[in-house]
């Protein structure tokens, strides 16, 4: 596999105010994507609600990109204002290029740093100069012209996205664009966009909450209930519409106490349940996720993780909720965490969820983030997998129904409302095989038994990690971490490094067997995560042998994890 | 509401009793409670397995295992929610909440105004005794400000709050008070109750003869029957349940707004949704 | 309330503004609600460091880095716990809490009921949008049911409580509305809270221009002076609350409640503990 | 140190529906005591509220005990209604023996499968001959005998108990324990009382709920908000009244979600603020520690542990809320989490809890179980330590105020309000040191770092860990297992067995400094927990370098650590 990143674009739009980036950079991802381009898009804006600084970063290629690049070939910056608080964002150097209006004023310090060139054209002036004309098609008229996108795509993204209604607005943007691309004619062209290559089949369009939410109903999710929380308000907004078409409901609650329980009370009614939130609601869920699991209902809560502690930065990735995920809860309550390993991949993950949960009888704690949750990416459509998901129930019932019975499985068949004779009362307290309260050592042992066996026994198969190459250094992480790795892991292969990716997607409970043979032959392990006091790397001591040579490596947020970032750590990692 | 004859009844209280033991104390007003709720679903004929008891934590919220119906023994103070998502679910089931003033009051008391606002159809029974009994005496929101405790000694100096006026303000569409001393007086506000679309509060003064020993005595002579009828103005309701004397029972307001029943519009397979991310 | 001329003033409302700017739109209500908190605390002339305001999360709850007073931007739906412990830590301090329809009807709902309750001597005051600005709109308690949102489309069908009656029932001793439009009477309303004794709830229509743009427009001429004068009679002001067109602005109900003021009892070293584990 | 085994009597008071077991062990507690002897007394109850089975079970020494032992010499059953469901609570042999009504009926099975002696006497029957007779009267009397107890010393008891106001009564009283000690009077004595030792000084009857309460007020709590919960309702009880003494004030709130925050409140207030709660109630305070842990706000939270997950059993010890305690909040959120090592010793720790939560203005967890809780002990007055406690604040404030100033330490002055000029506000959301909102990885990463820093940068001097003795084999354990563990150590050692014990009172943050410091020379660890998956084994793992040699020895509640089970475990442990 080459190193992707001589065949991708890295583009960022910017500019404040209504300035319409964010609209400009889908427009931009469209029109590429129509003409056969994969790509990638992140969104990152100031505090303010709304009216602030935006940017928009895209990064193009002829094969789909799950990670964004070191730097950017080209910024587009519609104006400067407060463009320097994306300084730390937006990496530079001199073979980029900027493209900005010569009417802005001083550059802010860290583009002339750069050593960037600087392409400046009066782009508002041009606006101005069509009637309706808008600067952001302006700029990406030129941003076209560089790059090497044909305008025409351009121009049709614009129709397909307003659609025919404003012929005017049509006509005002096709003039900006061309003029945009005219004013950037002279320029020599930036990058090598390879438009040859043609998709072999069809591509998707999608966001990883978005594919979080189809994997959910693909898995067979009836009933949502949950609370707005940044990064996770688009799984629940997705799945609103998607439900009431595909036979489900979905219910804003009070809050994250209150969803939680909801998803309880509907799954235990029959319905696989879901709910998705952050970090803040996670916490929220701690104590009724502990009675999902004495009471052995399976939910699924899918923690679209943020920068934290505590209220953090809603807007920005990191992977520090997997010890809540995994350590959260009072009591020895054992139960299922899971973390999808691209963006494309919270389909698979989320309908694994559903399938782990419903077959165990389970909570399940999905841990995507907002990078997978909010990066859009266009790849190739994803392939269809398909679980058997059936969860365990009676139908007739003989007398003396045991809900909680001790079976070799650890898994008990469930009486769901309405079968008579199998009526029983789930309970959060500790229970015999009836559901009856019991204090006894031999009722609690037997259940706590039960409890951790019915998933330690289960075969999870291969989904417990994806895992290739093979050195005698291994990189073992999880989550969005991965997207950059595998792109360093194939820059470094590229020149001969010899190194295994044990990417994981089932974090809880341990595989230790699986984990001990994929480590075969395997001297050094870099523990690779995005968390200040490397959670996951206390994990795997915690519950795994780990090869005698350990190098962790770990960082919080806001920053995104890039390739190169990556890089370094190998080749400084497989040193001898 | 009249009762029909025990004899032509297709179910009989004993069939809504389970085999477990309560644990209630002896004399405790919650045993009264329960003969109601049998007699009430005995009165509807709703067969045990179609009906579904969610109750959170505490003495009142042990109710769901001593039925035969379906229960939930959730965690303290989140019952409704429960319900909540289990009657979206299960619309073919009959809801029954059971809480106490604590549990529902108190830690619960946010799930309470939403229920309310919601109005799915589903019947929540409070039994109030105006104090924690499982942790053994503790004051709730309901109890009088000058009632010692050890957690509080002297009183919490605070006067109890109005759970119907909530309840009414947050939406409920059938709100009623009885008394644990008069079976089938609760019994036929419990069937109401369930009869009535949309969400149905029944608050129960159901003395705690352990921790609050005053009130078996003192309550009996205290309580009487509403003494206007039923009103289904929310203005009249809220003038009325503001200044009542807390003792009066029976039905204090019954609504007319229709229970909220959401339904999915469609129900296309999944891979439906596969045209929005093709491009 | 008169107010007293700016000339005369110890404090200026300048003195109460800080030098963080408000991450909200241009237009939001809020920004005008903060001008009329600004103008109330120099109105009471209380100096900045005596003044601690607390607040949730959401647009609104981000006002108190905007004064200059002492600030607790606490998590979503729990100013007012962080308010009571303050205020019963610190009863030498002026506490005001700074919320949302959402932060306060919807997560924060349990606390509202219960420092209603509590009443101690504070301020709470909603800034309702009937929508949840920060999470870009979705509804919240207070929202009407058609109103059309991704998480609801179609809209919610549900009900907007009465947040008003809730606050009676529960035992707010001071309840008013207020319109953001209408600076001076905003800031008035504060005054009053302030000094009321006991908790007092102001509940201010603050439109949202950014997910509620039919607000700005439509809620200015709906907006007018409660028609009758306030009343301190709960069942009065229940009747009134439960039944008015929710755009009556004005003190609506002040009662005649003490705060709540617990005090300790001695001032003993702890070692005089001691003699109870003595044998 | 002797084997305390040796020298001390086991009993346990039974009976059902109201026979007053609980009352007449505090009478039996309070006589011996009076005897000059040292005892421990713990109570089991059926699930009924009120009237159901109950034992009082009672362990006297002429020395401290600090722990149940291994089996009871006297058991002392008013009737046996439902007794069997203590059977696996009560563990009697051939040298015990059973003090029972004649009339009570047939013997449970694991009373005559134990081999005991019976010992019937006609205790209600004789108690209907005294006007104002009580069963239990008679049994104390009988008990009383055959152990060795001076009659008089429980007829005082009862005095000072119910007061002179009744007369009838204590003269009803001490027929009664006449009575049943004539009837007893045949029998043979069992066990060897020692009652010629006396106490050197004062001593102490406390329960570990007590302790705390009192520790935490010497280590200066002045505002107290929490939710009844078993088994830590009293904690907040004891503290009600003593507040109302010593100038603080306790809330009940409607919820823990309002306790943890009332208390932040409080604490930014400038009070030292403390909750104490169990486990769902934790559950529901984690989102708000996070607040605590961000904004930076001292706070102590007990949590007085029982047996999880979920509701679990309310009123039975357990170690298992470790994992919630130490990884249980969302993000990266360092924070301290202490243990008591004996029920005084909660007392130390909770003083010790305050003085860290105030000098590092951080929340502090402190795991206490039921059994510490509950259990009453009575022994010597426990030695006054006095922490230098004092939450660094400013005065006078120049303008630019920091509050979360990057300073050496990691701690920040802190002003309160009311400070002219200190005005700040105080945030969960990432903020730069002035407490302003942020999103920038500078400031982010800069917060995350000062924060875990002074957290590792402190001093916590000898407090860390309790560590006795020499060997090449350790046992390195925790809280309230600390108890058996030691008189299992005592008796090991008595033969000849040496081991080291390390007991942490510091379990987080980890100190692996001094943790290898102290396992210098050790070649095996033996971890020792009461938790079903083993918790506090694995945190270990995760923070610190064991010895080669590990094992890990865990089992969850109800039933109570018993020094014999660890014994066992030790010889078997120290084998080659
Ligand atoms: C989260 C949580 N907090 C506290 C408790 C302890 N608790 C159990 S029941 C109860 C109060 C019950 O009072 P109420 O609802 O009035 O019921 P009653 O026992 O009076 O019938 C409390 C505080 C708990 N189980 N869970
Ligand atoms: C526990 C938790 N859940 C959800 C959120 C996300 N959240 C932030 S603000 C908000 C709603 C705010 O609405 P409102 O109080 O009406 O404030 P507005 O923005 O409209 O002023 C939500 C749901 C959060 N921060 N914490
Ligand atoms: S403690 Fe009170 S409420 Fe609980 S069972 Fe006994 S009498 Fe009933
Ligand atoms: S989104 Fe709405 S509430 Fe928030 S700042 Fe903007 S206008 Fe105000
Ligand atoms: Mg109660
Ligand atoms: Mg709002």
């Amino acid at each position: 596999m080459p190193s992707p990143t001589s065949t991708s674009i890295s583009v960022v739009l910017t500019g404040s105010g209504g300035a319409g980036v964010m609209t400009a950079g889908q427009t931009f991802l469209d029109a590429a994507t129509s003409c056969g381009l994969y790509g990638l898009m992140t969104r990152s804006t100031g505090p303010q609600i709304r009216g602030g600084e935006a940017a928009a970063m895209i990064r193009l290629a002829p094969h789909a990109v799950q990670s964004l690049d070191d730097r950017f070939d080209v910024l587009l910056a519609l104006d400067f204002d407060n463009l320097q608080r994306f300084a730390a964002e937006i990496p530079l150097d001199r073979n980029s290029l900027i493209i900005a209006d010569s009417g802005a004023g001083e550059p802010p310090a860290f583009l002339t740093e750069s050593g960037a060139k600087l392409l400046l054209i009066p782009m508002a002036k041009l606006a101005k100069g069509i009637p309706g004309g808008r600067v952001s098609m302006i700029g990406l008229g030129a941003l076209a012209r560089v790059i090497g996108l044909p305008e025409q795509s351009i121009i049709t993204a614009v129709e397909n996205s307003i659609g025919k209604k404003k012929p005017e607005a049509l006509v005002a943007s096709a003039q900006a664009v061309k003029l945009g691309a005219e004013s950037a004619a002279e320029f020599p062209q930036v990058g090598k966009l390879d438009l040859t290559k043609k998709p072999a089949g069809p591509r998707w369009s999608i966001t990883g909450n978005e594919a979080a939410g189809y994997g959910a109903i693909r898995g067979g999710i009836k009933f949502v209930a949950g609370y707005p929380i940044t990064p996770a308000t688009e799984v629940l907004e997705w799945m609103a519409t998607a439900l009431q078409q595909c036979g489900g409901t979905l219910f804003q609650a009070e809050d994250e106490l209150a969803s939680i329980n909801m998803i309880i009370g509907a799954s235990y009614g029959g319905a696989p349940s879901l709910t998705a939130t952050a970090g803040p609601g996670l916490s929220l869920m701690i104590e009724s996720l502990g009675l999902a699991v004495a009471s052995e209902t399976p939910v699924v809560v899918i923690d679209v993780m943020r920068s934290g502690p505590s209220t953090g930065i809603a807007t920005k990735s990191e992977q520090s909720d997997l010890n809540i995920a995994v350590y959260g809860l009072h009591g020895d309550a054992p139960h299922v965490v899971v973390a999808p390993l691209s963006i494309d991949d919270c389909l698979l993950t989320a309908q694994w969820s559903v399938h782990l949960a419903e077959t165990m009888q389970t909570p399940v704690i999905m841990l995507s983030d907002q990078f997978l949750g909010q990066a859009r990416v266009v790849l190739d459509k994803p392939a269809e997998v398909n679980f058997d998901t059936k969860r365990l129930t009676v139908q007739g019932v003989k007398s003396g129904y045991e809900r909680y019975a001790i079976t070799p499985s650890g898994i008990s068949p469930m009486a769901l409302p309405g079968v008579n004779g199998g009526q029983y009362t789930a309970d959060g307290l500790t229970h015999n095989a009836r559901g009856t309260p019991s204090s006894q050592a031999k009722d609690h042992i037997g259940q706590l038994d039960k409890r951790q066996h019915k998933l330690d026994a289960f075969d999870y198969g291969q989904h417990w990690a994806e895992i290739d190459g093979e050195g005698e250094v291994a990189i073992i992480t999880w989550g969005s971490s991965c997207g950059p790795i595998r792109e360093a892991i194939a820059r470094a292969r590229a020149e001969g490094v010899k190194i295994k990716l044990i990417a994981m997607r089932l974090i809880s409970p341990a595989r230790p067997q699986q984990l001990t043979e994929a480590l075969k032959g395997v001297k050094r392990a870099l523990i690779f995560e995005q968390s200040h006091t490397g959670q996951f790397w206390r994990h795997l001591r915690a519950h795994y042998d780990l090869p005698a040579e350990v190098v962790p490596i770990y960082r919080p947020g806001p920053l995104p994890i890039r390739p190169g970032e990556v890089y370094e750590h190998i080749l400084q990692g497989v040193k001898p | 509401m009249n009762m029909i004859p025990l004899a032509d009844q297709a179910f009989k209280p004993a069939d809504y009793k389970s085999e477990v033991k309560p644990v209630w104390c002896p004399g405790c007003g919650d045993h009264a409670v329960l003969v109601s709720f049998q007699r009430a679903m005995a009165q509807l004929a709703l067969p045990p397995e179609k009906v579904a008891v969610v109750s959170g934590i505490g003495c009142s919220s042990r109710f769901p295992a001593y039925t035969n119906c379906y229960g939930f023994h959730g965690v303290h103070g989140r019952s409704l929610p429960i319900a909540s998502g289990l009657k979206v679910a299960r619309p073919d089931l009959t809801v029954i909440v059971a809480s106490g003033d604590g549990d529902g009051f108190s830690i619960g008391g946010n799930h309470f105004l939403h229920a309310c606002r919601r109005n799915l159809d589903m019947t929540y029974i409070v039994m109030d005794n105006r104090i924690y009994g499982m942790t053994k005496g503790q004051p709730s929101p309901t109890t009088e400000p000058d009632w010692d405790t050890a957690i509080a000694p002297g009183g919490t100096g605070l006067s109890p709050f109005h759970p119907l006026v909530i309840a009414l303000a947050s939406g409920a569409n059938y709100i009623a008070r009885g008394y644990s001393g008069d079976v089938n007086g609760v019994a036929s506000l419990i069937v109401q109750a369930v009869q009535t679309p949309g969400f149905s509060f029944v608050q129960i003064l159901s003395p705690c003869v352990t921790f609050r020993p005053d009130q078996q005595k003192s309550w009996k002579p205290l309580v009487h029957e509403a003494s206007v009828p039923e009103t289904d103005d929310p203005s009249v309701a809220a003038r009325r349940l503001m200044s009542d004397d807390g003792f009066n029972v029976g039905v204090l307001y019954r609504g007319k707004r229709p229970a909220h029943d959401p339904k999915p519009l469609a129900d296309l397979p999944p891979s439906h949704l596969e045209a929005e991310f093709a491009v």
